[in-house]
This record gives structure tokens, C-alpha cells and sequence, in this order.
């Protein structure tokens, strides 16, 4: 066997594995940056992609199975990964593979279905969840906000300062993946400044583990107009088995999203998912209407449109006053 | 050489195969040789495997370290070689004094 | 009536204490469909199972078996509990089992194997009374005295007819030999044969026997075929395995036993088959040829049946799809009993014919012991089969296994478990030496003088701790998770629940 | 001087931990570890270091070591050799062989290596010859250093140098054997065949190793080991030339020991190259299994 990396660049080479992975009825993920791939006699058979902190499109052919040859890709794989910089890894596999995964350093970390598992190669999750422990308050109700605030609108603090209003203690996380219009920094700022005044609510940068392209990669992929259930699933179990215990999570607010369909899909799986019967404690989900300006409900993409089109006096109404400071400096900045 | 390294890159060396080990090495705030092994031989050889880590880096001297090794059951010596190779990639050494290894 | 008062005392024909014969009102031909049942359920139903029976089970499908899960499944349903479990064997495609230990379906198992997972939660301290782990020939002993009694057998077959004429050589998911399912078709009290297909009366010749069923129930799957064999049918490309291979085919060859008539047996894998290979090279050159063949049979030994190398099989197990065949197509290959094959206290084993027999092992200590059911980490994941019962007869008993395993010696001071006794065994077959036991004066010296590499065992020892290192001790609880024992149903040993 | 057998040179990569763990077990007259062409780029610090700890190891010390280093214009080829000098290898194989300077600049770098850490053996070398220029200065490479155990033929490169292919036949290696196995016995050192890479094929494995030691070579460089004991059966003497070597043995021995200066057999004189040619079948024939220790 030989292994070689293929860049994105080599449109042919690409196109070689894309066939393989049909042949072992596998999609080719576009988002992969670097594949590694493995040939025997000038035949592709074996390949694996590196896609952030994601391994993917990880395929052996019938023909060489149980000689070792996962662990040989996997070696090669993650030296890609590693010289590239990125030590905490994740992936997706079937549960039949786990043991696989495992020989190469892999940790279980949770199912969805009995169809798709995430593992990493960290365990990082296990330090995570001590440090979540120790940022505990206790209570009846203890509320728990997920928001990417793209930016923070007058929408968002309706959402936080209800939940606050209504629980002993509200956890507002704060998605960490950078693939919206605003940075992860500046998002943080604006929801830092926006929610100051509120004595009963800690903030947290998000996580790889609460909606992030490690563990929830189609979720960035809204374009396809829906995403994969069992992703969202699995995203839901991570939060409910693992992120919610150690905080005490009895209810997750989050907006109501009649416009967006996949966030309104996730929405409406968080709803059954979070309380479904199960060994952990259920968790409900408080869905608010969104309050309105001038007729219009109110949200970041409005405000994303009226920056386009400079429309300060709507911006000044429809984001609190933080970020209507924090959006000029920005512009300033830009200009 | 009595000096001792604590600059140092993260780095890895060998591969996750059966019979050899996988090494990779990275700077750690704590000082000493924290050590985090995984092997297929845990149960009757990873004190030895310890052991025989902690002698390589220390005779390397190399501090706040941490090693991380997944081992497929390989001999002594093929984890001390991919334990010097991590170390010396880490280093950015390309010679090192044969004699000393 | 005269004609008969010349030959009977009319006397004699007078029930005197006998029952009265009575004509039972039935439509003629009710019976014959009688034995079917519409499900598995209905078969457990009609045996009167009760809790606390024992059930038992065949291995034939080896890792192909799909019978067993199933067949429990439907026991847990139904409510069963505090069951023995007595399988000719256990494959890690029965994991599942584990549950049904958890939920108090089955507490207690005799088998000859144990692994995966399974194995690994038995000596974790999953079941309160140890397993009983005996040998195929030592299993029949324990039916024989009774320690061991069937009360419902589960018999998965290929085909049957509807009134219980069975065999394994045919039909789908072909096991071949059912020399092991004869024996529970013997033995227990109540016999239901699951069958994937059913035959026209008779399904002859058959293996299990019509006076021996009682109940047939047809389902769609008893095994997956491609799961069924061995898997190691091609002959091996591995250098470690052709190198102990060729070692051991020249052991046999200067044995003294190499001759014309000579008989063997060898088990699965890769070494194993390659040895039958070489071995076939040998008794071309020679013109020697073999009168039997023993055993679980491979594809190699069919082959060299059908070469004209090997006279006779004698099949208690088919290790693969080409023998589990060829039992039906060839005369000479014949479909022998568990008795007939090892059974210490049968009247006629034919292991006690057996010249050669080549064997693996997990460990064997400078002692010759040799452990075939635990792992280097003290866990249960092997099988004892009919290895301590060949050792003990065939006039030649070879273990062959690597010096190491990667950093895992197998050549150790004592073995982790013995399951066959450093006495029973006569030569050890290594990659980096053979070391022949120290009564065996004569073969130490015909090996030497063919040029072979022989050591003591000792020095082997040394050698495998110079490479792996001195390993540490497994630390273990008093509890007693398996009893292993010998094939006269003595104990040679226990397995500990690991620490 | 007593001939060492070399039927038999198993290559093992350097990055193959597998194969640098086991080569030992297949017992190869000569076990060549490789951090040349089979090592990736990326690879060539870490092969190296399992190679030098190899060469270390109790395994290794019974059985005679050879690297293929790379060439000293590579970054590689310096490390390789101080590395491997100190852990002991027997032999460097010098890949490449172009010129007679190739030899003496690796000459002049072991001997330098061999002086700074006080190495007394001295490290033999082999030349592999893999290029029409190599093999057109043959007799030069086989006779500029004392060190010169023997040359080889490298053949893949050298068929690409001629603009051709490896066929079965091996017509297009005849010129390069013949100039080869001529300047190796002119310079008095061994001769040994380039790789058969097919190695599923025995026959064909068993053609070519017929063909070569009826040249005249004295081994083969091998890829598998289950090539060992293909070759090694083609090497095994027959016991007509085993009958013989042993009569001529015994007539040296029964000169010597009668103080004879002539040794004769069957009234005919027996020189000393014939001698050494019938302790060497006998060797062949002990390393074969066709002949007891102790005869």
C-alpha cells in the first residue's frame, strides 16, 4: 500500500476519490480539505479526509479489510491532522466501527439512533463537563440559552431577559463556530455589553461540543434546505446527556423561527428530544415569539440587511444600544 | 548537553500499526514528564512501558513534556525510537549525537 | 385358528396384566405432520420447558450461528428463568448472551469456548456459578455420566424432513458434520430440530434420526453460510505462518511416524493449513499416503482426499464451506459422531487411532502445559475443543505457535490456565526454535540429526522474555468465574474473575 | 580466506516496523535494512532511528547487518551513515554507484565516522550498481577499496537508465550481469542479483535464481521472505557436488596432516581454489539442512 495526500487543488485526483467513495456508497464531503489515500497497484483503496478538526469520508475497500489497513490510513491520517496543527479531533463512524476507532486512540463520546456515533481523539469533553460543574447555581429552574447572535438584536435580549425573568438562573452559550458574517470576539462583545445588566446569568463561550461543525457539521450547511436528523440528534444527546447535567439544565429558550426552516426543524426536534423519556432528567423547551418592530419581527438578518444598505436610524431600532455603539466603532474601523 | 529543553514544538512519530507505537509529544505548563499511555499490553507491560518512556526523555533532557503514546504491543525498542524521534522533531535537532541515543 | 394353536399356547395370547389394546379414532396419516410447529415458541411450549432445565444448543455454524440468539430471545420472552445453558461451544456472535445472564435467563453454562465480549464480561464477574468449560470428547463424558443432563436440545439444521430426518450437507446454510448435534439428539429428553427447509420423507441418509425428534419447527435462517467456514480457506501469504509451517511439516517428516497409513489431524488457520500444503508436497516426493484424516476437516484435507493423499476423513466438524460439502458427495468422507471422535470413556474413539495431530496454542509454559482458553490479560477468549483430548492420544501431539505475539510471549514460566498437560505433549513448534519434551529421548534426536532447530524449552523462555520483557502479574479475585475441565471430568483448573 | 555465504540479502524498509521486529526469524544470510527508496521523505529521521536501534538489538548480533544508505548529495545520506556506523551494521550498501569516486568519498566519510568514535571493524561496503555508467566503470568500483565486499545490481533504476523495461526473460539485464559478475570476480569480491518483485510468482522467482547462479552469482537481494527458502533450495548442493566436496576436503585434510605441500586426489593435483570452492559447497550444503553439523 502506498499513501499520498491530495489537495483540493487536483481536480482529477478528486474526482478518483469521489468514485471510490460511490463505489463504497459513501458521498464525497466537499468541505474536506486534505484527503489521504492509500493505493495498491495504481487502484484507490483506501481514503480519509481532514475537514477542521473533522475526519471524514473515511473508506477501506472490501478487498484489503481486516489487514491492519485502517490503522495504517489512520496513521497517516492523523499525521496530516497533527502537522496541520489540530491535536482535538473528531469523527463520525458507525457503531460497528467504534472498536476501530478505538485502537487508534478514539473515544466514544455519543450515539444517535444506533446509526451514527461521534468519537474524538481528546476526551476533551470529560474536562469540559468538570469545568461546567463548578459554574453550577443551584435551583428549580435553570435556564439555558444557545445563541450566535449574528449581531445581538433587541430580539435576542427579549429572549435572554425573559428567560432570566423566569428562571433562578439562566447559562447563555455563545456559538464559538466562526462561519457566520460576524467574528466569534465581536459576537461575544455585543452579547457582553447587551446583557450586563442582568444579575442572574453567567455567559459562556460556546464549545465544540453545542453546535459546531465538529459535532454538528450539517447544521453549516443550511443550503441543502435541511439537515440530517440524525445530526441533530446526536447534537441534542451531547446536550442533554452531557452539557445539561453538570449545570443543572431544567429549560432551554430559544426564538421561534417561522421563516427559517432548518432552524425551525431543529427547534422542533429539540422540542421531543430534550423531553423524551430517558435516564436523564427532562429538559423543556420554552419557545418565545418574536417581538416585532414597525410589523416586522426582529432579527439578525434584518439588521445583517440594513447595515448593507446603510440603514442606521432602522439599525438604531432594532438593536439595543451596546451593539449600536459596537457596530459603528466596527464600521469605523472598516472605513 | 546538560541543558535542558523546555522549548519545545509539538510533535509525533510512528504510526498505529500492530507492533509499533504511535509518539506524540507536546510542551505542558506543569514541569517533569507527564506521561499518558494506551496499549494493547497495558496489563502486563505499562509499567515497564512507563518506565522505559520516562528513562528516554529524561536521558534526553527534555522537561515539561507531555507523551502521549498508543501502543500496538511494540518491543522496547521500538518505542524508545519513536519516543527519541517525536523528542528530536520536537527539538528541531536533525543531528544528534548518535553516541548518546 | 387351528393352524396357529399348532405353534402358540392360545394361553399365552391372553392379556392377563397387559393394558387392553384400543383403536384410537384417528384419520390415518394425522401423525405424520404431527412433529411440526408453526413457531419456536410453540416447540418450547409442547417440550414443557420449565425453569431451572437445561437446554443445549450445537456449534456447527461456528461463527455463522444464528440460531441460538434467536431461540433465546424467544426463551427470555417467555419468561424463562435460572436456565443451563449447555452449548457445544460459544462464538463471539453470541454476545447477546450477555443480557440473558444479566436478566437471570440463563445462570449457569457448560461450553467448550468463550469469547468476545461475552467471555471478557464471565471474567469481569458477570455470572455468580462458574462456567464449565470442557473438552469436546470430555463433554460427552459428562453426558454420558450424567453430570450433564439435556432436558430440551435447540438442533439447528439446513434440512430436515417433517418427521425429523436431518442431515447438514445439504441445503442453504450448510454445516456439514453434525457429529456434535448427535450427541444432544442422543441424550436430551425432549429433541426440537430447527430447520431452514423441509425435505420430502425420508431425507435420507440422515444424521439426526426420526426416533430421536421430537418436534420441527422451520425458520427462515439457522446460519449465515459466508460466517459458517473457518474463513481462512486460501492458502496463507503470511512469512510467520509459512515459516512455522514449513518447520512443522519437517517435524512430521522425521518424526518416524511418516509413513505409509499414517494418520492426522490438524485444526484451522493460517500455519495449519499451510501444513497440510507442504505436508501434500512431502507425500507426493515419497508416495507416502495417509489412511485417515480426523477431526474438524478443512478444505486442504478434502483436497487431499480427492488426490487419492488421504484415504479416509473421518468428520465430526466441517471447518468450511468445501468440506462441509463435499461430506455429502464423497463416499470416503464420512460424518463421525463427538463419541466416535473423542469421547474418553466411548468404546471406540477414533482419536485413539490418531498419529499426528498438530495443534495451536494462546500459551505454553516450560512445562508444556498448554492454555488454549485465556489471553494474555487473564481473559476467557478461546476454546478448549478437542485439544486435550488428541494431546492426550495421538501418538504425536505438536503444538505449533509463534515465540511472541507482538510484545505478547506466548513460550511462558506457567501458563496463565492449563487446559492441556504438559505430559500429554510432545513437541513445541516455534518460529525461532522446537523444543521437544525431555520423555521424548528418541524425537529430540531424529529432529536433531534432520538438521532442525532444537532447543530447550527453556532457552525459548528465556528468548521471548529477552524480546517482550518479564510481564507482570494479572491480578485476580478468589472468585472462580470457570472451571475448566478435563475429559474425565476432573478439574485441571479454575479461571479467576480478573481484579 | 574462508568465503562467508551470502545466497541470500532480505531487504527490510526501514519505516516497516513489522519487518525490522521479525526479519531476524527468516534467518537470510544477510538482513539489509533499507532507508533509501523505500522510506518516504517525511519518513527518513524516524526509519533511521529504528534502524539504528536494530542494529542494537540481541537479535540482530548473530546475523550479519547491512543498510542501504542514502547517497551522500542527498540531506540523508551523512546521518545514515554516522548513524548506522555507530550501532554496528556490517556492511553499508552505497546506492547509486556511478564512478569510482562514489566509492572513495563513501570510503573516506566511514573511515572519518569510524576514527572519531573509535570503531575498530572495519565497515565493509557494497556497491549497488544501477545506472549504464556504473555499470561501464564496474571493474573501477570493484577494485578501488579494500572495504569492497562485493558489488550489486540495482535493476529497476537501471532498466530506466537504458530506456527499456524488466522483462521475465531478463534479456535486458544480460550485459549488465555478465559486466558485473566479470568485474566482481576480477576484483575478487562477490556478486550479487538485483530483486524479483513479483512475489507471488515462484517460478518464476525459481527461473531467475537458476539462471543467475549458473552465471556464476553468488546471491540475490530479496523483498519476502518466503523467497528465503525458494532461493536457498536453488543454492542447495546436489549430492554428487556435496560426495565430491567431501572427498576433496578429506584429501586437503589427510596432505595436512601428513605435512604434504601437495594435495592430491585420485592421483591428480587439487589446488587451493579448489579447496576453498569444496569447503564452500560444503557450507552451501550444511546451511541447506542436507548436511548434519557435524560432518
Amino acid at each position: 500500500m502506498v499513501f499520498s495526500e491530495v489537495p483540493p487543488t487536483s481536480k482529477v485526483r478528486r474526482q478518483k476519490i469521489r468514485e471510490f467513495l460511490q463505489s463504497v456508497s459513501l458521498e464525497m464531503s466537499e468541505d474536506v480539505e486534505t484527503f489521504v489515500v492509500a493505493k495498491e497497484e495504481e487502484r484507490i483503496v483506501a481514503c480519509g479526509g481532514l475537514s477542521g478538526k473533522v475526519l471524514k469520508n473515511i473508506a477501506i475497500d472490501e478487498s484489503i479489510r481486516g489487514e491492519g489497513a485502517a490503522l495504517s490510513l489512520m496513521s497517516e491520517l492523523l499525521k496530516v491532522a497533527y502537522r496541520e496543527g489540530r491535536f482535538e479531533l473528531f469523527l463520525f463512524t458507525k457503531p460497528e466501527y467504534q472498536e476501530v476507532f478505538e485502537s487508534c486512540g478514539f473515544k466514544y463520546i455519543e450515539q444517535a439512533h444506533g446509526e451514527v456515533i461521534l468519537m474524538e481523539n481528546s476526551y476533551a469533553i470529560e474536562a469540559y463537563k468538570k469545568r461546567l460543574r463548578k459554574l453550577r447555581h443551584s435551583g428549580d429552574t435553570v435556564g439555558c440559552i444557545v445563541m450566535n447572535a449574528n449581531p445581538f438584536t433587541l430580539g435576542h435580549r427579549y429572549l435572554v431577559q425573559e428567560a432570566c425573568s423566569r428562571s433562578d438562573w439562566v447559562h447563555l452559550f455563545v456559538v464559538k463556530e466562526d462561519a457566520s458574517f460576524f467574528r466569534f470576539e465581536d459576537r461575544y462583545r455585543m452579547i457582553e455589553a447587551g446583557v450586563r445588566d442582568f444579575t442572574n446569568l453567567t455567559l459562556h463561550e460556546g464549545s465544540d461540543y453545542m453546535i459546531s461543525k465538529a459535532t454538528f457539521p450539517t447544521y453549516f450547511i443550511k443550503d441543502k434546505g435541511r439537515i440530517n436528523s440524525l445530526y441533530t440528534e446526536l447534537d441534542l444527546a451531547i446536550f442533554r446527556h452531557h452539557l445539561a447535567p453538570p449545570l443543572g439544565i431544567t429549560h432551554r429558550f430559544v426564538g421561534e423561527e417561522p421563516l427559517c426552516v432548518v432552524t425551525n426543524e431543529y427547534n422542533m426536534q429539540m422540542k421531543r428530544r430534550l423531553a423524551e423519556a430517558s435516564e436523564y432528567p427532562p429538559i423543556e423547551l420554552v419557545e418565545l415569539k418574536r417581538i416585532a418592530e414597525a410589523g416586522e419581527p426582529i432579527s439578525a438578518s434584518r439588521v445583517r440587511g440594513a447595515m448593507k444598505e446603510n440603514r442606521w436610524d432602522e439599525i438604531a431600532r432594532l438593536v439595543p444600544q451596546s451593539t449600536y455603539r459596537l457596530l459603528a466603532a466596527m464600521k469605523e474601523e472598516v472605513e | 548537553m546538560n541543558t535542558l529543553h523546555v522549548d519545545i514544538q509539538p510533535a509525533h512519530a510512528g504510526t498505529l500499526e500492530s507492533s509499533d507505537a504511535f509518539v506524540r509529544v507536546m510542551p505542558n505548563d506543569r514541569a517533569g514528564v507527564e506521561i499518558e499511555l494506551e496499549s494493547s499490553v497495558a496489563e502486563i507491560y505499562g509499567d515497564a512501558i512507563e518506565a522505559s518512556v520516562l528513562q528516554t526523555v529524561l536521558a534526553m533532557n527534555v522537561d515539561r513534556v507531555k507523551v502521549m503514546i498508543q501502543d500496538k504491543g511494540a518491543l522496547d525498542f521500538v518505542i524508545k525510537a519513536r519516543v527519541q524521534t517525536a523528542l528530536l522533531r520536537a527539538l528541531g535537532v536533525s543531528e544528534p549525537d548518535w553516541s548518546t541515543l | 385358528m387351528k393352524d396357529i394353536e399348532k405353534y402358540v399356547n392360545p394361553k399365552a395370547l391372553t392379556p392377563s396384566n397387559a393394558s387392553f389394546f384400543r383403536y384410537e379414532e384417528k384419520s390415518k396419516g394425522e401423525e405424520r405432520r404431527a412433529k411440526l410447529c408453526l413457531s419456536i415458541e410453540e416447540a418450547i411450549y409442547r417440550s414443557g420447558l420449565k425453569d431451572g432445565m437445561t437446554i443445549s444448543f450445537h456449534h456447527a455454524f461456528r461463527g455463522g450461528d444464528l440460531l441460538l440468539n434467536n431461540v433465546m430471545n424467544v426463551i427470555a420472552k417467555m419468561g424463562f428463568k435460572d436456565l443451563t445453558l449447555a452449548s457445544s461451544s460459544l462464538a463471539s456472535v453470541h454476545d447477546p448472551l450477555i443480557e440473558h445472564i444479566q436478566n437471570g435467563v440463563v445462570t449457569q453454562i457448560y461450553t467448550s469456548g468463550l469469547r468476545s465480549k461475552l467471555g471478557e464480561a464471565i471474567s469481569k464477574g458477570l455470572m455468580q456459578k462458574p462456567v464449565q468449560i470442557h473438552s469436546h470428547g470430555g463433554r460427552v463424558h459428562l453426558l454420558q455420566s450424567g453430570e450433564l443432563h439435556i432436558d430440551v436440545a435447540f438442533l439447528g439444521v439446513p434440512v430436515s424432513d417433517e418427521f425429523g430426518n436431518a442431515n447438514g450437507y445439504s441445503g442453504r446454510s450448510k454445516c456439514g458434520s453434525l457429529g456434535y448435534a448427535m450427541m444432544d439428539a442422543h441424550y436430551a429428553d425432549y429433541v426440537v430440530v430447527l430447520s431452514e427447509s423441509l425435505e420430502a420423507y425420508p431425507n435420507v441418509p440422515a444424521s439426526l434420526h426420526q426416533d430421536q425428534v421430537d418436534a420441527i419447527v422451520v425458520v427462515d435462517e439457522v446460519g449465515d453460510p459466508s460466517k459458517i467456514g473457518a474463513g481462512e480457506t486460501r492458502m496463507t501469504t503470511n512469512p510467520k505462518e509459512l515459516l512455522l509451517a514449513s518447520h512443522t511439516a519437517k517435524v512430521i517428516e522425521h518424526s518416524g511416524l511418516f509413513k505409509e497409513g499414517f494418520s492426522i489431524q490438524t485444526g484451522t488457520g493460517g500455519a495449519s493449513l499451510a501444513t497440510t500444503v507442504f505436508l501434500s508436497e512431502r507425500m507426493e516426493e515419497k508416495g507416502i499416503h495417509a489412511s485417515f484424516g480426523l477431526g474438524g476437516i478443512t478444505g486442504t484435507m478434502v483436497y487431499m482426499l480427492k488426490r487419492g493423499l488421504i484415504k479416509t476423513l473421518l468428520d465430526v466438524q466441517s471447518f468450511d464451506e468445501f468440506a462441509a460439502k463435499s461430506i455429502g458427495e464423497n463416499k470416503n468422507h464420512i460424518e463421525i459422531s463427538a463419541n466416535e471422535y473423542a469421547n474418553p470413556s466411548s468404546k471406540g474413539a477414533s482419536i485413539k487411532q490418531l498419529d499426528i495431530v498438530v495443534l495451536s496454542a494462546l500459551e505454553v509454559d516450560v512445562a508444556f502445559n498448554v492454555n488454549v482458553i485465556t489471553g494474555s490479560k487473564g481473559l476467557l477468549r478461546g476454546a478448549s475443543g478437542g485439544h486435550s483430548d488428541t494431546a492426550a492420544e495421538a501418538k504425536l501431539s505438536i503444538i505449533v505457535a509463534p515465540l511472541t505475539r507482538g510484545r505478547i510471549p506466548t513460550v511462558t514460566q506457567r501458563v496463565n490456565t492449563v487446559v492441556t498437560p504438559g505430559a500429554t505433549v510432545d513437541v513445541l513448534v516455534t518460529d525461532q526454535g522446537i523444543a521437544v519434551n525431555p520423555k521424548n529421548v528418541e524425537l529430540k534426536e531424529r529432529l536433531k540429526k534432520a538438521g532442525l532447530h532444537v532447543v530447550d524449552i527453556h532457552t525459548l523462555y528465556e528468548r521471548a522474555i529477552a524480546l517482550c520483557g518479564e510481564p507482570a502479574q494479572i491480578a485476580y479475585t478468589d472468585k472462580i468465574v470457570a472451571v475448566i475441565r478435563y475429559r474425565d471430568g476432573s478439574i485441571i483448573d479454575v479461571v479467576r474473575q480478573l481484579a | 580466506m574462508k568465503q562467508k555465504l551470502r545466497r541470500s540479502m532480505l531487504f527490510v524498509p526501514g519505516s516497516n516496523t513489522g519487518m525490522v521486529c521479525n526479519a531476524f526469524i527468516y534467518q537470510p544470510d544477510t538482513v539489509m535494512f533499507d532507508l533509501e527508496d523505500s522510506v518516504a521523505l517525511s519518513e527518513k529521521d524516524s526509519a533511521r532511528m529504528m534502524v539504528f536501534h536494530a542494529l542494537h538489538h540481541f537479535t540482530y548480533q548473530n546475523i550479519e547487518t547491512a543498510v542501504r544508505v542514502n547517497p551522500l548529495n542527498s540531506p540523508f545520506g551523512l546521518q545514515d551513515l554516522e548513524a548506522v556506523i555507530c550501532a554496528g551494521a556490517d556492511i553499508i550498501r552505497l546506492p547509486k554507484t556511478d564512478t569510482m569516486d562514489d566509492v572513495l568519498e563513501m570510503e573516506q566519510e566511514i573511515a572519518h565516522i569510524e576514527n572519531r568514535i573509535g570503531r575498530e571493524k572495519k565497515t565493509l561496503l557494497l556497491a549497488a550498481i544501477e545506472s549504464a555508467l556504473g555499470v561501464v566503470n564496474a571493474v573501477d568500483i570493484a577494485r578501488c577499496s579494500k572495504r569492497m565486499m562485493g558489488i550489486a545490481l540495482g535493476a529497476e533504476d537501471f532498466v530506466r537508465d537504458l530506456r527499456t523495461q524488466r522483462t521475465k526473460e531478463g534479456t535486458e539485464l544480460s550485459a549488465a550481469r555478465n559486466q558485473i559478475l566479470l568485474a566482481a570476480r576480477a576484483a575478487k569480491i562477490g556478486a550479487f542479483d538485483s530483486v524479483f518483485s513479483d512475489v507471488k510468482d515462484k517460478e518464476g522467482f525459481v527461473h531467475e535464481a537458476q539462471y543467475i547462479k549458473g552465471l556464476g552469482f553468488d546471491g540475490k537481494s530479496l523483498i519476502n521472505p518466503n523467497q528465503i527458502p525458494w532461493l536457498h533450495k536453488v543454492f542447495e548442493p546436489s549430492q554428487k557436488e556435496i560426495d565430491w566436496a567431501i572427498e576433496v576436503c578429506e584429501a586437503a585434510k589427510d596432505a595436512k596432516e601428513k605435512g604434504l605441500g601437495v594435495i592430491s586426489l585420485d592421483g591428480k593435483m587439487v589446488d587451493a581454489p579448489v579447496v576453498l570452492r569444496a569447503e564452500w559447497i560444503l557450507d552451501l550444503a550444511r546451511a541447506s539442512g542436507v548436511l548434519g553439523e557435524e560432518q
